[in-house]
């Protein structure tokens, strides 16, 4: 197979200052050899706060993010895959992170887009802190319970519940 | 020497943003987390566990590599490094 | 919890004669008590084809679509979940499904979103015809290898392979 | 009386889309899929098992109602009734 390469590279990881288009990261994956896309959004959720607000070791996080990319290219035979997370200052409602990949069959793209995610949560150099009537509170997930404020210590599973997404 | 330090999340709000720390020659990372830790309250029960090691969830990175795969709080800091202090990640 | 549904009902099934938007069947399932939406989307595949002609019993499939997503909501907590099928004559790269669905974390969006898909392929009266140099040929999963035509016998693997998707 | 019979894709090519179909009162759909497949040749063996039950994949609906959660082949029609007749399908 030689010749040369039709799907030149794109921008396959992001950290977003600003919004996203989904149709835009959704048409990105798309190939004529793909039969499959899948596409999780995560939206901030109605928890009783007022905003979200997400801080990111840009070029850590996109490092990772890349390497995340290519585990699940070489892994699951994904196709394409483009990975947008914000950062910044998000209301309910407002798109935190896009992972949209594309396979042959539906099942490499569901779970291929599944580890993306999975992983990204686990790995990559992003933090989230929900601002609310009750004030302002860091999420980390794993973290040290003393870090939360008096009062609102919780449980790695509710912890992880809180998690949009 | 000067170290360029970053801190991000609940640790920037304890140490700031960035800042260029003087150290000795031939200091480690553990030394230069013990300074911080001297002089920021809060910085020292977020980072180490009891017995000295460093939390689970926290990473600390230096030019951007973990330590865990260089020497861990032994390694040698050189002229110029930078080290980032990252609490539990909690993206997506 | 009394007072006016927040959501009214959209429409949550189509069997569509042309072309839908992705970024509006995503739209539709978006909530602000919903952190996670995963979307499907199923195209046609470069697999030496010209083009794919699907026929849709249309009544019929939005009635069994309409079953498959209430037994999605309820099985999987979905908050909101949209299918659009394609009928007519679709060419390469083209979309031919779309399953869209919210929930309030990732995991209910993920399986619910799988679970109508297999569900459609299984259930809902749509066919589809390759059409290609060689000629033309239905795809019909589990169906009789006599129905296919001479030399062009596959197995039941094969022949999932061949669906988009 | 009349029956309304509906055909899709591979089955529509052999009976075409739709007819209406004039067989004897008090005729099943059993009846009626026989009195088609004696007319429309390769119909019968992609409707039928060779022991003469209906095709694990092939859905039969009377009034879109699947016969199977009626009385099958034995189904008595009446007047008016619509009988579609559907290959497996591959949606998705």
């Amino acid at each position: 197979m030689t010749g040369e390469d039709p799907y030149p590279p794109r921008r396959q990881v992001l950290i977003a200052e600003e919004g996203f288009s989904m149709d835009e990261a959704i048409e990105a994956v798309k190939r004529d050899d793909a039969g499959a896309v899948v596409a999780f959004i995560g939206t901030v959720r109605d928890d009783g706060i007022d905003s979200l607000h997400l801080e990111t070791y840009k070029e850590a996080a996109e490092e990772e993010l890349l390497a995340i990319r290519e585990e699940a290219l070489a892994r699951f035979g994904l196709l394409e895959a483009v990975v947008i997370h914000r950062s910044g200052r998000l209301r309910i409602g407002d798109e935190i992170v896009i992972v949209a990949c594309s396979a042959a069959h539906r099942r490499e793209a569901f779970d291929g887009c599944r580890y993306i995610l999975e992983e990204l949560k686990r790995r990559a150099s992003i933090w989230k802190k929900e601002v609310g009537p009750a004030g302002e509170r860091w999420l980390e997930v794993g973290g040290d319970p003393a870090q939360a404020r008096p009062g609102e210590e919780r449980s790695h599973e509710e912890r992880d519940g809180l998690e949009a997404g | 020497m000067l170290i360029h330090v970053r801190a991000f999340a609940s640790f920037r709000e304890i140490l700031g943003k960035e800042k260029d720390m003087d150290v000795d020659g031939g200091s480690t990372v553990g030394d230069l987390l013990d300074i911080l830790a001297s002089s920021h309250q809060g910085l020292g029960p977020a980072v180490f566990e009891e017995d000295g090691r460093v939390r689970e969830y926290v990473i600390i990175l230096r030019n951007r590599e973990r330590i865990d795969s260089l020497e861990g709080l032994a390694t040698v800091l050189e002229e110029g490094d930078e080290v980032a202090i990252l609490p539990p990640v909690a993206g997506g």
